[in-house]
This record gives C-alpha cells, structure tokens and sequence, in this order.
C-alpha cells in the first residue's frame, strides 16, 4: 500500500458550455518521501488532479487514498502552493503572510517571527517582509507563497509552478533549498512544472500527461541519480532527453 | 414628608390637551405629591394604545380612539371628559360658497380621525346625501398642500389646518364649523387596573388636573403662556386656538352622548368587534373620589 | 436536484420555527393583547383572503413596489456607475446624494404632495427616492472594486473613458449592482407603508394603518407577514431572475 | 494636500448648487406656502440655534443613531459571517433575515413598545432592527465574495472552521461590511423619525413631528437639512476612521 | 530621435511602509521595429518600468517620450499582456476576450469572430473559444491574453513574461508565432522574461537590470543574429553565455 494512490481518478466539469472530462482514469501510487514531478502540456489537467490529492475537488469517478484512507477535504498534511497568486492575504504583510499557518496553531509571536524571517531569507526576500502583497512584484508573492507553505512543515507538499515567475538564479537558488530540505525531511512531494530540466534535478520519478481532454498519466520516469545531481553528467542528459521525447510524441503524435 | 409618586401620561402635542401641560408646568402634580413624565407622540388618540401595555398610566385623546383601545383591553376607561372642542374642526372650502356648491366636488377627509367623524356627522346633520362628494383620503399635515395644488375643493379636518389654510391660500372660506354639528370631546383615559391598585395616586391626579383646569378658566393668558412653552410655540397662536376650546374635567350626559356616538359610528364603520355601552367605558370613581361635584351622571 | 430539497426544507424549518417561536412567546413570555398568537392571526388572514381583500391590498401595493423601485434602480444605477469612474461627477453629485439619502421619505411626503399630488405619481416617486441612493451607493463602491488591470487592459486596447465605462466598469460591478438593488427592495417595502399614508384607498400600508387606529391588531399582524412574505418571495425570484438572466457576472450569489 | 482641496471645493460647490436650485425652485417652479425658499429656513435654524433647541434635538436624536447602528452592527456582522460561511445556518436564518428586513421599523413599534416600554430601549431597538438587516446581508454576500483560492489555501494549513472564518472570511470581507454599514446608517437616520413618534420628548425626529403638526414648514425643514447634514458628516467621518484605521483591507473606498 | 525614449526615468513608491525607490535613472532609448528584451532578478523593477511605458504610472522623475511626444497615458498604439491573469473579462468567453478590441472599434461580428478564431488557433486553443475565463487553465489563461492583445494589432507590444506560465512546446510555437508576426509587420516590442534562451532567440537588443532598490538599466547586449535563429549555432552560444554572466554577475557581485 503506497502513502497516496490515485485510484481510476476521473473529473468531469460540468459548466454553461456543457460537460467536460479534464481527467481520465489516471493511476498513481505514491511511496512516502518520494518527490513526484507532474509534466504535460498547458490544460492537459495537472492543476486538476492536484486540486483532487488536495481535496479541494472530489473526483467525479476513482479514489484517492492518502495512507490507505480515503481523501476527503484539504488538511494541514498537505501544504499547497498554487498556480497564481489570489490565495495571498492582502491585509497581512509578507512576514505574517508566512506565519498564518504558524498562527493558526497558536504559537507565540516572538517564535513566529523567527521562523517567518528564517524562510523570507530562504526565498531571498529578506527585510521585505512588512511589505504587503500590494506591493509586491510578480515573482516576489509567488516567492511568499513558497515561503508560506514550507514554513508550515507538511507531511506531504503540493506545488503548482511555483518557480514559473522568476528568474533563473532565483530559480536555481529556491531548487536548491527544496532539494535541501526534502532530503533533510524526505517529505513527499507532488510538483507541478514545465521545466524539464527542473524535473529532472528534484524528482525521484517524472510523470508525463496525456493531453485532453480525458488527460491521464501517460508514462512515468524513475530517475535513479544521487543528490546534489549534476546537470552536465551524461545520465542526467538521458533523463533529460527521455522525458522530452515523451512531451515532444505528445505534441506531435504523428511525426 | 413620602416621596413624590412617579407617574407617566401621555397625549399629542395640540392644545386641547392643555390640562396636562398646564399640570405640569404650572405645577399642580408636583403640589399634589406626583412626580410625573410627560410624553409626546404625535396625536392623543395614538397614545391611548400604550394605556393597554400599561406602559403609561393615562392618556389625554379623542373618543373613538378611546372605544377602540377599550375592546382590546376593558381595562382602558374613561375617567373625565377633558375638554370639549366647540369651534375645532371645520370644512374649508376652495372657490366654493357653501355645501350645496361642493357638489360633485372632492372632499379631503383623514381617516379613522376626528376629521372622519366629523364629516360623517356633517352628512348626516345636514341631510346631504354622501354619494354627492368624493372622498379623498388625505392625512391631515398633507391637507394644505392637497387644497393647494387643487387634487381636493375642501377638507375636514381641526385646527390649526383650517386657520393656516385661510391665511396661507386665497379663497378659502369655512363652510361648516363643528359648532353647529356636533360637540367633539376629548376625554382622560387610565389604565383600570392600574388605577385600582394605585387609588391614591389616581385621586391625586385627578386633583391636579381639576386644579389646571380651573387655572386655565381663571388665568387664560398665563395659562396660554405655559402651553406655549410646554409645546415650544408661538403665544399668540396658541392664546387663539385655546379660545376654540372649552376645558370641562367632569362627566355629563353629552360626555356619555358622545361616547355612544362614537360606538354607533364605530358599527357603522364595521369597526365594533364586540357591543359595549357607555357604562363600560367610563369608569366615574376617580373624579367622584376628586370632586364628587363634577359627576353629573 | 438535492441541494434544491434541501434549500426548501430549510427554509420550511425556518418558517415554522418562526412560527413556533412567535406561538410560544404569545403565550409564555408577552402575553399581551397587543400581541396576540400566530392562530387568530391566520384566523383573520383567511378571512381577508376569502373576501378577497388581502389580494387587492397585496396587488396596489406591489405595483407600487415595483414601478417605484425600477424607477429608482433605473435612475441609480447609471448615477452610481458615474460617481465611481469620473471625479468631477462624484465630487459634484457626492453632497447631493450624501445628503438626501438620510432623510427619511416620510418626512418627504409633503414635499411629494406638492409635486406630484396626492395620486400614485407621489407614492412611486417616494418608492424611486428610497431605492435611488442605496443603489448609488452599491454601484459607486461596486465600480471602485473593479480590478485595475481590467480596466487598464480595456484602455491599452483603445477604450475612450465611455468605453471603459459601458463595458468593463458595468458588467464587473454587475453583482454589486444587484446586491444594492437587493438591499434597495426592502426600502421600498418599508417605504410602501409611509407612502401609503398619504391619501391611499387601498396597500398593506393603508391596511396597517387604519388597524392600528382602530386597534385591530390581528389585521395589523397580517399586513405585517404580508409584507414579509411578499418580500421573502420577492427576493427569491430577484435571485431566481439573476441566476437565469446574469449567472455569468456573478458566480458567488 | 491638492486633492483634499479639490475634494472640500467640489463639496462646496456641490451644496452650493443644492441651495441655489432649491431657491430658484422655491421662487418660480414651485411656489407653495409650504416649500419656503432656503433663506426664512436658515433664519429659523439660526434662532433655533441661539435658543439652543436644536443642538439639544441633534444630541439626543445622535446618541439614540449611534447606539443603535452600534449595536446593529455588532448582531449584524457575526450573523452575516456565519450565513455567508455555513450552509446549514444559511438555510436556516435566511427565512428570518429576508422576512424581517422587509417589515418597516415604524410597524414595529408596537412591538417594541410592549417589548421595551416607551423609553429609550424601544428607540435604540428600532434603530438596531434597521441596521442589523443591512449589515446581515452585505456581510454575507461579501463572503461570498471571496477568493476562493485564499480558503483553501487556510484550510491546508490547518484552518478549521473557525478560523477560516474569523481569520480569512472576516477580514476579506472588511470592505463588504463597511459598505453595508454606511448604507445601513441611512437607515437608521430614517428610523430615527419613526422611533421618536413613539412617546419621546427630544430629538429631530420629534421635532419634524410637531412641526408636521403645526404646519410650521421651516421647523420641517431645519429638522430636514440638520438630519441631512448630520448625516453627511457622520458618514464623512466613518469614512476617514475607515482609511485610518481598516485602510489596509480596503484599498478602495 | 528614438521611436521611444526612456530619459532618467525614476520610480518610488509611497506607501504605508515608506518610500521605496524601485527605479532610479533608467535610460533607454528604441528605434521603430525593436524587439527588446528585458531581463533582471525579480522584483527588480521590470513591470514597474513596463508600467510606465504603457502610460499607467507616471513616472516620479524623468520622462518618457514616444516618437518625441510625452507618454500621458495607455493607448491602442501600445498592446500590454500583463503578468498575472487578472486583466481578463470573466463575464465574456474566450472568443469575446480576444474580441474586446475589435469590438470598441465597432467592428461587424462575423469579421470579430474570424479574426478572433484565427488567434485562437494560433495559440493552440482551437474549439476553446466558448469557455469563460473561470474554466481555463492557468497556462491557458495567459494565451488568451497573448491572443487579445496581438488580435488588436497595436504598433508596440509590451508583454510581461507572457510565456511564463507555458509548457516547453506551446512556448516554442508561441514564440516562433511571435517571431514571425514582428518579421512581418516590425511592430517594436518590449518583452520582459527570465528565459535567456527565449531573449537570445526573439531580441535585436538584450537588457539586464541591477537588482533593486533603484533598479536601473545596467547593460545592453546587441544580438546581430539573423531569424530564425539556430539555437545550437557557436554564435547563439555566445550570447547566450554574454546574458547569463551579466545576470550571475548580478546576483553574485562580489566572485
Ligand atoms: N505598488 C507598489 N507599492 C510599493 N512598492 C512596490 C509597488 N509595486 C512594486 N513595488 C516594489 O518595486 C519593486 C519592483 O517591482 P516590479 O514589480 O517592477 O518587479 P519585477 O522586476 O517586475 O519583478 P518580477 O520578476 O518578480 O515580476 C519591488 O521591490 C516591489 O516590492
Ligand atoms: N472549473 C472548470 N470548469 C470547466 N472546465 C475546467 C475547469 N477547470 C479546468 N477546466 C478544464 O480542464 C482542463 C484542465 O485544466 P487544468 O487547470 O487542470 O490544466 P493544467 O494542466 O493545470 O494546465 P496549465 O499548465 O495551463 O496550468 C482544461 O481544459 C480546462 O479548460
Ligand atoms: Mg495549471
Ligand atoms: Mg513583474
């Protein structure tokens, strides 16, 4: 028994322009501590199924199971951090932004303070913290929201993207520091991204989607590389160049 | 030396409800030992209603109004005619002569009021035969501006409107005064059950209001200048409206005549949920107890 | 399908538990004839209903509602959109609106007497004034909540200000319009009540009034749940209405 | 500094051209004896305000808004949260919410007379029973309103219910709730008139009443100006308690 | 003269935190049929500047001019894709966002739709058209902007990280798409990204900011390179290693 299984999970929405099947019997288990990126091409459904493991959603047909036990709401086991940047309070600084989940569990002021300007530091925003989401740049609350989740210390984290708007040295930095603290933690990891490479230096497996609609796991990619893991070495090349030929056969079916 | 007793009345704020101000600014509750809370709403007959709650223990309006509140709750009596309205209310006509050219024309009249009652009495005092006026339903404070901008011909209604209409609008005339119809009265309502348990008090106020009555009738022009500050008005124009008024404070046989009125026109009107009899709603003991002299029934 | 029951079911408990509370207060806590048990009430309803009575009332004064409240949201609606996008406007017409709205249409009366006589002209136009201003003001606030980027996106597309207007601030403030024009109906069914003391033959207001002249205090309690029944059922097919007609402007009501 | 200036000129012309309109209105459209022209209305004010009569009504009409709205607001706000949040209280409070906001507080004073006595309570009450609906109803569908994205994102880090509620609904909603609150204060400015038709001895309320009576048209209409005027200050005021204390969650108003 | 000149251009924000100077001296100035990219760590002041150029702020010192005249506020010569996805019309569909521009210039409804379906297609969202913006993906969201704002035919193209939210392959065709749209009509075009590779593959011109506080323009790197571009070639090799030091340099002063 894997610590989450996707069992024959299916989401059909049903709106104004009629139904729509987003996601099609898509099957996945999950070992606890195991870092998971999820590939597939824009709108083949991969916020979706997060949106499912989050228990934001309940799939339409299928199961999933988190210990065996069936999901059934968001809970503080699974951190999340999400596409955009709406789930940010603009009535809260970044720091106490960062802190609401520390707060959430009564602990005391001075020790929030501390935690919250250890991870601003962490994702390169230190002394920014009273600054609200106002004024903040595109990449900046995207950088808050990363903050947000790691501080709050899941079991299990979810991640939309949550590089797409920076930079490449912030990027690279911010990789860094995941890796840095799954494999302190070994949390397990669900990680959205469009960044082959990217996936390639965190995951111990690459997922690839089928596009939709009826988008479903296509192939996974067991990616047996120590870490820190060198991007020049010629197995992460392969990696590499396998997972883009998956993607590359999804967006040209025929050539 | 007991404390004074603490009471709580309530009437409209118009002078024919001059025996309560007149009480208290002239000072006739504080002499008989009687500590009380004057409040104002905006008509006495309004007030009557807060008699059943007994959330004040007298109220100062016009019959019907009385008779109304008394088949809800027995308990709600007639204690002394206050004060009988002789030229009060009239009917105030525009470009018209007299009834007869009224014809055909628009009648402004405030209902379930005394200005319903008094036209009802006109028709019938008269002989007129109602089918020959349209009846408009109009509050009175809106009478002067319905008469002005022409939706009625003439209204029925009390003073001050019939005098600020005359003064403020060409043409108009009184064409019926209530003098010549009928007698409205205004009476002082308790709460029996309160009363019963408080005699002392009630006889005390019954006093004090005897008291104000015979000061008005001996010093209308002081009596005129308390009302006139009681109600924050003009002195003058309260001096002449008191003089329309005659403040009784006894029970007699028109009080009792006018108390059967108002029942009959209450049936008339499909109003009387149950029969009651004048007996019922006046309740003579308290002015008996004050000045036996004044009970002529 | 479900969620539909439910709402139903809802709302019947909620209604009955009213009742129940009201039934249990006349008799245990008040006790006051003035305050008499929802039995004769529904007693005296039926009665009115049978003569035919309550429907006529229910009908004069719903017209009245009705014509004097899209009056109102029809002249609210494009002041407030006009206060929220151009300063001068608001600047100009903010002491005007600021003012008048609190001051309570009865004391308006006279003033409507003198403008527009004593017939249904002066009713409606009481029913417009008390709709107008909450409208206003939903619809300023509304246009003052739309997002910048929509409106900077319409503008780097070529909007004129008139453009921005019709197009971006309107329907994006859409549900702050209806929310006004929600809270807007319950003004004018208080305000059918003081409209309808001014020379009225026939409303619920009327009826309220001459009961309570006459201390007919079940007549005064049925014109009462008229009223808040009628704006209950109002309300619902307002909502009814959005759903079908404007569901796209407004996800959440 | 510049737009302050603007603000208090466009203010100033704003009511200048109120009371110039009001006073060619006055002379040559409506000439009535009972629509005066603006100035034998400021002379009466200017004496009612020498004799010290009017400060005495505002005082006491003030206190009597204040408290209500106060604590109509402080009912309002949690009943609105909790409708807005919960499902199952939304079912079942909505009847009474949408029943009762449609009853006009000038019907229940009987009510609250038998309830409170003809003292200061009744008044208060109706002023709060005026504002709670308001308040109840813009609160909720300011939750509504919310993001969703910003719930769920509480929910996993371990929000319950509760604090969902008081940590994400409440302050969302801020804005929500301060503009139900001005437009509920309206209404309890209207209110004020009809709760001091019950048995009270001060206030505007009570003076426009006896004025009524009296046919005296300019006591009407300082009693009309002051209830107007008051209440543009009053909402002024909330407005800049607004921006200096709640700014932050509410970046528009 | 500069078909658009940036002269001392300065920024600082005043807000409840106190002043914060996000722009000092930036000077810049481009010729008619640019394609300039501007690069930069996040939250060093790119949209900021973007902003400015679109006539959205203004600028709290400086000026800037286009075609000689002073930028006083947007206009329909200068098409801005924003970052973030809150621009789009949430009560209209995917067709009628693409539309909106057509529309204000009273455009007939078949001729909209056309040209609205054309755009749609070129964004790789054939047949999605009926969709309101609530039922899209994040990534498709972002297209839709890209499409309204290249639908309305503009003369300069502002787009802030338009691609950022992309999958490697609809990235790759957007930007050939865009590509060959500048080819073909020259429109000047400002584009901020934190792809090196995509700026060394679109651009005439690559800017690099200095991080904030008082972000500036601290280099210009001219790409002489002929389109399309060959990524592999020796001399694309060079640019891009050109960018990338400046960037590191940035992040790392002092190695
Ligand atoms: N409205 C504002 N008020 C105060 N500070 C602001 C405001 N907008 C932006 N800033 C500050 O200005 C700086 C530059 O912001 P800007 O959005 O221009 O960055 P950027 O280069 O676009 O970053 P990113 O790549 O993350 O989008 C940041 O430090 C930000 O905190
Ligand atoms: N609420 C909804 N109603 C209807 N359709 C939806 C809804 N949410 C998503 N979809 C559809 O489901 C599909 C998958 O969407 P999803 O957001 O999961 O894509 P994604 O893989 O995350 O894409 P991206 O990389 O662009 O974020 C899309 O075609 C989208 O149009
Ligand atoms: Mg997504
Ligand atoms: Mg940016």
């Amino acid at each position: 028994m894997g610590f989450v299984e996707l069992d024959g999970v299916g989401m059909t929405f049903r709106g104004r322009t009629g139904a729509y099947e987003a996601v099609r019997d898509f099957n996945l288990e999950l070992a606890e501590g195991e870092f998971f990126c999820l590939l597939g091409t824009s709108g083949c459904g991969k916020t979706t199924v997060m949106n499912m493991l989050a228990g934001f959603d309940r799939p339409t047909s299928g199961e999933i199971r988190l210990e065996g036990r069936p999901v059934r709401g968001p809970g503080a086991d699974r951190g999340v951090v999400f596409q955009g940047h709406d789930s940010l309070y603009d009535w809260l600084t970044a720091r106490d932004n960062i802190a609401f989940g520390l707060r959430l569990r009564s602990m005391g002021r001075g020790e929030r303070r501390a935690i919250a300007d250890r991870f601003l530091n962490m994702v390169g925003l230190t002394g920014q913290g009273a600054k609200h989401p106002s004024e903040l740049s595109g990449g900046m609350k995207q950088r808050i929201q990363i903050a947000r989740a790691l501080a709050n210390d899941p079991r299990m984290l979810l991640m939309d993207e949550p590089f797409g708007a920076l930079d490449a040295m912030t990027r690279a930095v911010l990789q860094g520091e995941l890796s840095r603290i799954w494999s302190e933690n070994r949390k397990t990891v669900l990680f959205i991204t469009h960044d082959i490479e990217e996936a390639c230096a965190l995951a111990t497996r690459v997922g690839v989607m089928k596009r939709g609609p009826g988008g479903t796991l296509k192939a996974v990619v067991p990616i047996d590389l120590p870490f820190p893991r060198e991007r020049t070495s010629d197995a992460f090349m392969a990696c590499f160049r396998q997972v883009h030929a998956l993607i590359h056969e999804e967006i040209h079916p025929h050539e | 030396q007991n404390a004074p007793i603490k009471m709580t009345i309530a009437t409209g704020v118009d002078p024919s409800f001059a025996p309560y101000y007149v009480a208290r600014e002239g000072g006739f509750f504080t002499r008989n030992g009687l500590d009380v809370t004057v409040n104002t709403g905006p008509s006495g007959s309004a007030m009557i209603a807060f008699l059943i709650g007994n959330q004040i223990n007298s109220a100062y309006g016009a019959e019907q109004a009385g008779v109304s509140a008394h088949l809800v709750d027995p308990n709600v009596v007639a204690v002394a005619e206050g004060t009988a309205l002789l030229r009060w209310i009239s009917v105030l006509g525009r470009n018209v002569e007299n009834m007869e050219a009224l014809k055909g024309k628009k009648v402004g009249v405030a209902r379930g009021t005394g200005s319903e009652t008094f036209w009802l009495s006109v028709v019938s005092k008269l002989n007129l035969n109602p089918a020959d006026y349209t009846i408009v339903n109009v509050e009175a404070p809106e009478m002067v501006a319905a008469l002005e901008r022409g939706n009625i011909d003439a209204f029925a209604v009390w003073e001050p409107w019939p005098t600020r209409a005359m003064r403020a609008i060409p043409n108009t005339k009184i064409l019926v005064s209530n003098e010549q119809i009928q007698i409205v009265r205004n009476f002082v309502y308790m709460n029996k059950g309160w009363a019963q348990s408080n005699m002392e008090a009630t006889t005390r106020m019954m006093r004090a209001l005897i008291q104000a009555q015979e000061f008005i009738a001996s010093n209308p022009t002081e009596a005129a200048a308390q009302v006139a500050r009681f109600l924050r008005q003009d002195r003058a124009f309260i001096a002449e409206l008191m003089t329309k008024v005659e403040y009784k404070m006894n029970l007699t046989p028109d009080s009792v005549g006018n108390i059967q009125l108002a029942i009959d026109q209450l049936r008339g009107m499909n109003r009387l949920s149950k029969e009651v009899t004048p007996a019922e709603v006046i309740w003579k003991e308290p002015l008996a107890a004050a000045a036996a002299g004044r009970v002529m029934i | 399908m479900n969620s539909r029951a439910a709402t139903v079911a809802g709302y019947l408990i909620g209604f009955a538990l009213l009742f129940a509370i009201w039934h249990l207060a006349s008799v245990f806590i008040v006790r006051s004839v003035l305050f008499p048990s929802p039995f004769p009430v529904f007693e005296r309803g039926w009665v009115l209903i049978a003569d035919g009575l309550l429907q006529e009332s229910v009908w004069a004064s719903m017209r009245r509602i009705i014509q004097g409240f899209l009056l109102g949201s029809a002249i609210g609606i494009p002041i407030g959109l006009a206060i929220g996008s151009f300063r001068p406007v608001r600047l100009l017409l903010e002491p005007w609106t600021e003012f008048f709205r609190f001051i309570p249409a009865v004391a308006m009366i006279t003033v409507a007497v003198i403008w527009f006589g004593i017939g249904e002209e002066s009713k409606i136009f009481l029913i417009a004034y008390t709709t107008v201003f909450v409208v206003v003001i939903a619809t300023a606030a509304g246009v003052g909540a739309v997002g910048k980027d929509k409106i900077r996106a319409a503008q780097c597309l070529g909007a004129n200000k008139f453009q921005v207007f019709a197009l971006v601030a309107l329907p994006a403030t859409v549900p702050y319009i209806l929310t006004g024009m929600r809270l807007a109906m319950a003004n004018a069914f208080v305000t059918i009540v003081a409209a309808e003391l001014v020379a009225s033959n026939d409303g619920l207001g009327k009826m309220l009034w001459d009961a309570r002249l006459f201390m007919q205090v079940e007549d005064i309690f049925v014109a009462l749940i008229s009223l808040g029944l009628l704006g209950f059922a109002t309300d619902r097919v307002f909502r009814l209405l959005i759903r079908a007609f404007a569901g796209r402007f407004n996800p959440t009501m």
